[in-house]
């Protein structure tokens, strides 16, 4: 493990840590905008994370050490799963980092002890997002595992960023492959960043929310964790549809010029993308549970058809 | 000096005899019973000394009426422990049966006379070179465990023995007219009739076919209905359950093994013709019937001794699949089976008896707690049921292990067959041990005041169960040379 | 013409298996010290224990056997004991029927494995199991008996059924012993005699369909259970399946002569049959100690345990964490490993093939999925928030030996899966999975430093206090989420497979049904399987016998009719024949 | 070689053996029944007599007299005398055939038994002459007759005679086939009476209490004399109750 990697490692995580609060204010400045109205700054999230880092920590009586670690468990996690998707650079191949399935796992992982800290409490609101987001979870597995099965077909490898390597010198992902994929791994990041329609981070209404349920019961420094892990695990999967798709401006060598030109290259995409999440946001209406089914159902088709149509060609 | 066979021979009558004057002259239970057990003692000790000293077979009266060969021997050995058991088990089992009223005092002396005459007749009927002399005593076993079976005081006792006496002597009848024929048979193409087993053996093959298998066939019937093979077997239930458990023990290991005893006689002359596979399809045909429908009706039996009783008939189908097989490793395993079959089952029935004479039936819905009540019985039950159904380390699981893979060889079918009638038979077994353990007395009935047996009721079982699981381990050499000469005397090739 | 020669061989195979019973052996061996005494099983605690060992000793040598004859013997011995196990608690009523069902099961594998081995000697003329060479015809029938027998045995779907019943019955360290190991001697079973024999490619594809039929429909049936132990049971069921999985990749990849990927997936299948071991006793074991402190085994009644059993409760969830396959534990790495043969299936180059492979892949993934939510529930509702009955509120941790047995297997859990890595290379295995050491320490190091750094920079002030719980004046365990209400959206999304029938009758004062008067709601899961083919089978069979029990009613006459009868047939047989 | 009066009077013989048999099958009044059973028996012996007078072999003679002594004289009598005890005199109930039927299955027994042995027989070399053949079939289906009689008769005495009769058929087919050794013969005699007694007794003790019964069975009874009445009374109470609830035991 040489310094190039480490020097990799390092720019990547500290990447993904600043960069990924400013795109959660950024889709909600879209939705204001779609909504008429004029939305908070840009920087918003950032200042919601420092008040929330001065501010007291409460836990609740029932609540156990499970509460106590849940964030650190997310922020670790995380942070470790931001090692596995460059974004600016891409490493030379190493079989250390970028294992898809262990990325989605470390995934997994933050959110098994979310659920539980949703449990912790012995709220009702907390036992009830755990359980509807344990569901959807479940349910969007096997979209997830046959997008990136599909996407391992197509690059004949397992890891992220020879992944990001084969697409950048050989696009082998012509249409219609493109969309079909494209759509579910969309799919996957709404599901996954918990938005409409499937959640709603805004209102904390009973009905509605999800994701924002579980995470109730955390109050100060952990919930600036918790909002972080989530601002980060949004900006991940972001950066695999960016960098599957388009990835123009990623660059395999360690230079300031070509850093810093694909540092630009994918702040645009990565604003495009947000726009158009955002635009998705507030095209439509949060569905029922029991209707989500049927929106994964239609991603888990197209993944395979995806699949299908790589198998016989 | 070494005693003719002929002493021998009379030496079985002689102490027979004597032993029943002294029982019928003598007062207390005590005595009475320790004759009963020297009786059989000794015939165990004259076989074994025949089997140590004298060349085998040795044909007596020239040749007419008696001999003896391995296989008389094996069989009265084997009769010959059971009845020494029985006898040691039998004398607090009576004395209980007649405290509780189950049998008059009167009879006492009258069961002791028939048990020791049963155990004479029985051993000259093995010991009989002549098929129709075989046929007689066979009947006259008949007539003496009808009496052991009759002796309690239930009207049921009587309808079973009617069972018994009427289906086993009208088919007897049959096996009769079986053996006119082959007395003609011979009569006609060796100008003397004859009915010596020594005689057949040697002129089997030159007599006609058609008659013998017609004959073969007429005597299975008499024989089938003493082993209770099916559809001759409707006595062998109701008799074992209703009789004391003794009797039973004797029953199913004795009686059976008689007319099994007879098949084979039977099966190994017509084997020199060439009638053979007419005759193994015939036996393995019956075996099989007698298999299903004995497993079929142990699966919701509610009578233990009942149960056991089927099993008995379903262990007899496979004797009777084992002899049809006919290669002499099947033929082997298939008499050590009868050897381990009949041990086991005397177990079980002793077993019973301590469980039938603490709640006074053998009912399942009678019997609650009887872990608590009569531990001992439960477990020597257990473990006598899981000998029966065959698990290792018990004596019948090699035989039955090779006799189902000399079946394989016939046909894969016939293999799966015989594999899921013994699920049945275990099925059956577990699930009403299950159920009958499980029962537990709810708190009204608590005060069933325990029946503590003694040792001379739970001696035999343990003996019986330590042989079973011993055999089941260790073959001994001499068994394994006794076995093997039998099957050679018996022709089997 | 078999005798009691028994002859053993010991390969790596046998080895390894060997070092998984043992392994867990001991742990339970030390687990069941304390807990034996617990249980009011007043003489039958030696029994236990020796049977118990008996159990142990004829697993060890189920798998050591190299002749047939000796693996059938002590096969039944393991079946007996474990039988007399189970019966431990014979006077309870679901004790016997539990009893019932594990002893038919595997009277019924017993039949099937002697079925298979005689009709592999009668073919072969030895009991050698290096020996088996014959013809496909052969080794392909005696596989279906093969995979029947042992599938009985391992609990694969839908010959399943003894599992739920068996293992809630029995004593939890027996069912930590059953349910980790005994399933895995049908495991080896399998994976022994496969490898033996010559394969063929739709052995493999059966292996794979009943593992993926098993693994999702073990884990869905896993998720409406509150039994915890019956919970644990049909989660084995769904490993058993993703062994099966693995095993069956083995297969179709070896066949398509892609030999890396199918000692991937082989190895993979091997690693998490030890791993399922470890951390399914560690399970029952800690569930045991549940039960023991709790008096019941409905986790709707447990809760707040958390903070009554720490020790118990952070073993738990080591094992949680390990089942539902995350990172860095051992139950990941196994995973992993059939996850990437998975996606290996491109190089298969047979488009059909390819398809029931990503089939079975989708399943396998939402079978992982639905693996973590259950233990969300399991250990969410056990543990944490409020107690929900009174025993759980009086709770009180296991004594010692009862958390250093689980102990063991829990750091067996974390190191097997930090240093798999390490272990396979020793081993001389290099396959592409990634270094869990460096995630590990990774994962750590970052946690430690994340807790810094909230330590230096964030606000240090901390407060205990009643968080707000809609507006109710005190928060009570009636309020909390329970284990159905949990489980309920799954449910209700999966109902076709459940086949919920829900009943609600409503009475209203008026008649235009405006004003809701009173009304009752029901939810009815189906027991399917037992509903559709195990109580039709068993009430055929009853009948069956009925009717012969029928025909043999009567007095003499009737008998002596059916003497006739059979008689008069013999005449028409001798008239045939002469 | 065979002249022809012998030859008449066996055929005479034969059919009214077989026409004693159909009686046994079709009467109702039981000691009429055990006197047709004597009859036959006679007839038999008769037989036997004739056979003996033919070809004059001594066993033949012994064996008309073990007959005539056995089978008219012990068992009709002994019968006759547990008849006396029994409190049922007709047995009117009939199984599975109707008497007529079991008349006209016994025809069809007849031809049959005398179609499947024409071929068996046939083998034998000696059967010169039909008049042997046609006793060997007679004497089967007989032994069928009797069991006819068995399964068709609700009474257990009935059930007795019609061993019996088989028992007659049996012999018939063995007159006629060969001699057999004449110890055999005996001891078949003693046997059969032995049987005979057994089951005459049990049917004696079916319809009385157990406490006759038993002291109809057990030969030692007076050879000592114990407190017989309060163990035959409590015998007799358990037999009561057995009587009012017949299911308390099993079935």
């Amino acid at each position: 493990m040489n310094i190039t990697l480490l020097l990799y490692g390092l720019l990547n995580v500290l990447f993904v840590l600043f960069a990924s609060p400013l795109f959660i204010s950024l889709i909600k400045k879209v939705k204001a905008y779609a909504q008429k109205r004029k939305g908070p700054p840009l920087l918003q999230t950032y200042y919601n994370l420092a008040k929330l880092m001065k501010k007291e920590t409460i836990y609740s009586e029932n609540a156990s050490w499970i509460m106590r670690i849940t964030p650190l468990v997310n922020i670790a996690a995380l942070l470790v799963a931001s090692l596995f998707v460059p974004l600016i650079v891409i490493p030379q191949p190493t079989d250390l980092v970028g294992n898809v399935i262990l990325f989605l796992y470390l995934l997994a992982l933050a959110k098994f002890f979310m659920a539980l800290s949703g449990l912790d409490a012995g709220s009702t609101f907390g036992g009830m997002g755990s359980s509807r987001e344990m569901a959807i979870s479940a349910l969007i597995e096997p979209v997830i595992i046959v997008v990136f099965a599909a996407l391992a077909f197509a690059f004949k490898t397992i890891n992220i960023p020879d992944m990001f390597r084969e697409a950048l010198t050989s696009n082998v992902l012509v249409n219609p492959v493109l969309i079909l994929i494209s759509t579910s791994i969309f799919i996957v990041i709404i599901v996954e960043s918990s938005r409409v329609p499937v959640d709603n981070p805004e209102t904390h209404l009973e009905l509605t929310m999800i994701h924002e349920a579980m995470i109730l019961e955390q109050s100060g420094k952990n919930l600036a964790m918790m909002e972080l892990s989530n601002a980060m695990k949004q900006l991940l999967l972001m950066g695999i549809l960016i960098n599957i798709l388009f990835p123009w401006g990623l660059t395999t060598e360690f230079t300031a010029t070509s850093i810093l030109i694909s540092v630009g290259a994918f702040l645009i995409k990565a604003v495009i993308v947000a726009v158009i999440i955002g635009l998705f946001e507030s095209s439509c209406a949060k569905s029922r549970l029991f209707r989500l089914p049927g929106l994964f159902g239609l991603a888990l088709f197209l993944s395979i058809v995806t699949l299908i149509i790589e198998v016989f060609a | 000096m070494t005693l003719s066979l002929i002493t021998i021979l009379s030496l079985y009558a002689i102490i027979g005899l004597a032993i029943i004057l002294l029982v019928i002259f003598s007062k207390s239970h005590r005595v009475i019973n320790l004759l009963s057990i020297v009786l059989p003692a000794s015939y165990i000790a004259l076989a074994l000394y025949t089997l140590a000293s004298d060349v085998l077979p040795n044909y007596l009266l020239g040749g007419n009426y008696f001999f003896m060969d391995h296989l008389g021997i094996y069989e009265v050995l084997i009769s010959g422990v059971l009845f020494l058991l029985a006898a040691l088990y039998a004398k607090s089992y009576i004395e209980r049966s007649m405290e509780i009223g189950e049998m008059s005092r009167n009879n006492l002396k009258l069961f002791y006379v028939a048990f020791n005459l049963l155990l004479i007749v029985i051993t000259y009927a093995f010991f009989s070179n002549n098929l129709a002399l075989f046929w007689i005593l066979a009947e006259l076993t008949t007539a003496f465990s009808a009496v052991l079976v009759v002796i309690l005081n239930a009207p049921k006792n009587i309808g079973a023995t009617l069972k018994y006496v009427f289906i086993t002597s009208t088919c007897m009848l049959f096996s009769f007219i079986g053996l006119i024929l082959i007395f003609t048979l011979t009569q006609s193409s060796l100008g003397a009739g004859t009915l010596n087993w020594s005689t057949l053996m040697l002129v089997a093959s030159t007599l006609s076919p058609g008659i013998l298998f017609a004959s073969f066939v007429f005597t299975f019937v008499g024989f089938a209905a003493k082993s209770g093979i099916v559809p001759f077997h409707a006595w062998l239930p109701s008799a074992h359950s209703k009789a004391p458990a003794p009797v039973s023990a004797i029953l199913s290991g004795s009686i059976t093994s008689v007319g099994i005893y007879g098949i084979i006689r039977m099966y190994a002359v017509v084997a020199q013709t060439s009638e053979l596979p007419k005759i193994s399809f015939f036996l393995i045909a019956f075996g099989l019937i007698s298999m299903v429908v004995a497993a079929l009706t142990m699966l919701n039996q509610v009578n233990l001794k009942k149960l056991i009783g089927y099993s008995t008939i379903e262990n007899m189908g496979f004797l009777l699949v084992g002899l049809g097989l006919g290669t002499p490793v099947a033929v082997f395993w298939t008499l050590f089976y009868t050897l381990a079959h009949a041990f086991t089952k005397a177990s079980l029935f002793f077993s019973a008896g301590i469980l039938h004479h603490q709640f006074e039936s053998v009912r399942m819905d009678h019997i609650k707690d009887a872990f608590k009540l009569q531990p001992f019985a439960s477990w020597t039950l257990i473990l006598g049921a899981i000998a029966i159904i065959g698990m290792p380390t018990s004596a019948i699981f090699l035989p039955k292990i090779s006799i189902l893979l000399q079946s394989a060889s016939v046909s894969p079918f016939l293999l799966f067959g015989l594999l899921i009638i013994f699920l049945f038979a275990t099925v059956a077994f577990g699930l009403f041990l299950i159920k009958m353990f499980s029962k537990r007395s709810e708190d009204g009935s608590q005060e069933l005041k325990r029946f503590n047996a003694p040792v001379s009721m739970k001696l035999p079982i343990i003996i019986l169960l330590v042989a079973v699981f011993v055999l089941g381990v260790f073959f001994p050499q001499q068994l394994n040379d006794l076995l093997k000469t039998i099957v050679g005397e018996l022709g089997i090739r | 013409m078999p005798s009691l020669q028994f002859s053993f061989l010991i390969d790596r195979l046998s080895a390894f298996f060997i070092l998984l019973v043992s392994v867990v052996s001991v742990a339970v061996a030390i687990y069941s010290v304390h807990y034996v005494e617990h249980g009011t099983h007043d003489g039958r605690k030696n029994l236990i224990v020796s049977f118990m060992n008996i159990f142990i000793a004829s697993m060890v040598l189920v798998i050591a056997s190299s002749t047939m004859f000796s693996f059938l013997f002590f096969w039944e011995i393991m079946a007996l004991s474990s039988f007399l196990l189970v019966m431990t608690d014979f006077e309870k009523k679901e004790t016997g029927k539990a009893g019932m069902f594990y002893f038919v099961m595997t009277q019924l594998s017993t039949v099937f494995l002697l079925f298979a081995f005689l009709f592999i000697y009668n073919a072969t003329g030895t009991f050698d199991i290096q020996q088996i060479r014959a013809s496909p015809l052969v080794t392909s029938v005696a596989f279906v008996f093969l995979f029947v027998g042992f599938g009985i045995k391992a609990g694969i779907i839908p010959f399943h059924k003894w599992l739920p019943y068996a293992h809630p019955a029995s004593p939890s360290n027996i069912s930590a012993l059953m349910s980790g190991v005994m399933i895995k001697v049908a495991v080896y079973g399998l994976v022994r005699f496969v490898l033996l024999m010559p394969m063929e490619l739709w052995w493999g594809i059966l292996i794979l369909v009943a593992g993926t039929v098993s693994a999702i429909l073990g884990v869905i049936y896993a998720l409406k259970e509150h039994d915890i132990k019956r919970l644990l049971a049909y989660h084995s069921i769904e490993n058993i399946g993703i062994i099966l999985i693995g095993f069956g990749l083995y297969v179709i990849f070896a066949l398509s002569g892609l030999q890396a990927v199918a000692t991937l997936a082989l190895i993979g299948a091997l690693f998490h049959t030890l791993n399922h071991a470890i951390f399914k006793s560690l399970l029952f074991m800690t569930s045991g100690s549940l039960v023991n402190a709790t008096e019941t085994r409905n986790i709707e009644d447990m809760g707040g345990l958390i903070k009554r059993m720490p020790y118990t409760a952070l073993l738990f969830l080591v094992g949680a964490v390990s089942i539902s396959a995350l990172p860095p534990f051992n139950g990941f790495v196994s995973e992993l490993m059939i996850f990437q043969a998975f996606f290996q299936s491109a190089f298969l180059g047979n488009p059909a093939l390819e398809m029931l492979l990503i089939a079975s892949l989708a399943v396998f993934a939402l079978t992982s999925a639905l693996a973590a939510a259950c233990f969300v529930k399991a250990f969410g509702i056990t543990f944490l928030a409020l107690p929900r009955s009174e025993e759980a509120k009086k709770a009180k941790e296991s004594p010692k030996l009862m958390l250093i047995g689980p102990a063991i297997l829990a750091s067996l859990c974390v190191a097997l899966g930090v240093f798999s890595f390490q272990i396979f290379g020793i081993l001389g295995f290099s396959f592409p999975i990634p270094n869990m050491l460096l995630i590990g320490s990774l994962l750590t190091g970052l946690f430690v430093f994340a807790w810094l750094g909230l330590r230096t920079t964030a606000m240090k002030k901390e407060r205990i206090a009643e968080t707000w719980g809609c507006g109710i004046t005190s928060q009570n365990s009636k309020m909390e989420y329970t284990a159905s209400g949990f489980s309920e959206p799954i449910v209700t999304i999966l109902k076709s497979i459940f086949r919920t029938q829900k009943k609600s009758e409503r009475t209203y004062f008026d008649n235009e049904k405006v004003i809701f008067k009173s009304g009752k709601a029901e939810i009815h899961l189906m027991k399917f399987f037992e509903e559709r083919l195990y109580l039709p089978v068993a009430n055929f069979v009853r009948k069956v016998s009925l009717i012969v029990n029928n025909l043999q009613r009567g007095d003499v006459d009737l008998h002596v009719a059916y003497a006739f009868a059979t008689i008069v047939v013999f005449l028409l047989i001798i008239w045939w024949f002469a | 070689m065979i002249i022809a009066p012998f030859q008449s009077i066996a055929q005479i013989l034969i059919v009214l053996i077989l026409a004693a048999a159909a009686i046994i099958i079709v009467k109702r009044d039981i000691s009429s029944l055990v006197k047709t059973y004597a009859a036959q028996s006679l007839l038999l012996s008769l037989m036997a007599a004739l056979l003996f007078v033919e070809t004059g072999s001594i066993p033949l003679l012994f064996l008309a007299i073990i007959i005539f002594v056995s089978k008219t004289i012990i068992i009709p009598t002994f019968m006759t005398h547990i008849l006396k005890k029994l409190n049922i005199k007709r047995d009117v109930e009939f199984h599975f055939l109707s008497p007529m039927k079991s008349l006209f299955a016994s025809v069809i027994i007849i031809v049959f038994v005398y179609v499947s042995f024409s071929r068996l027989l046939a083998e034998l070399n000696f059967f010169n002459s039909s008049l042997f053949f046609l006793g060997a079939t007679i004497g089967i289906s007989i032994v069928f007759m009797g069991m006819i009689v068995i399964f068709t008769r609700k009474q257990t005495i009935t059930n007795v005679v019609g061993y019996l009769t088989m028992e007659n058929g049996v012999v018939l087919f063995s007159l006629f086939l060969t001699e057999l050794p004449l110890l055999v013969e005996v001891l078949i005699a003693v046997d059969l009476i032995m049987i005979t007694l057994l089951a005459t007794i049990l049917a004696f003790g079916i319809d009385s209490t157990i406490e006759e019964f038993h002291n109809r069975l057990n030969p030692f009874q007076n050879t000592r004399k114990l407190s017989t009445n309060e163990t035959s009374h409590d015998d007799f109470l358990r037999v009561q109750s057995f009587l009012e609830n017949p299911n308390k035991e099993d079935k």
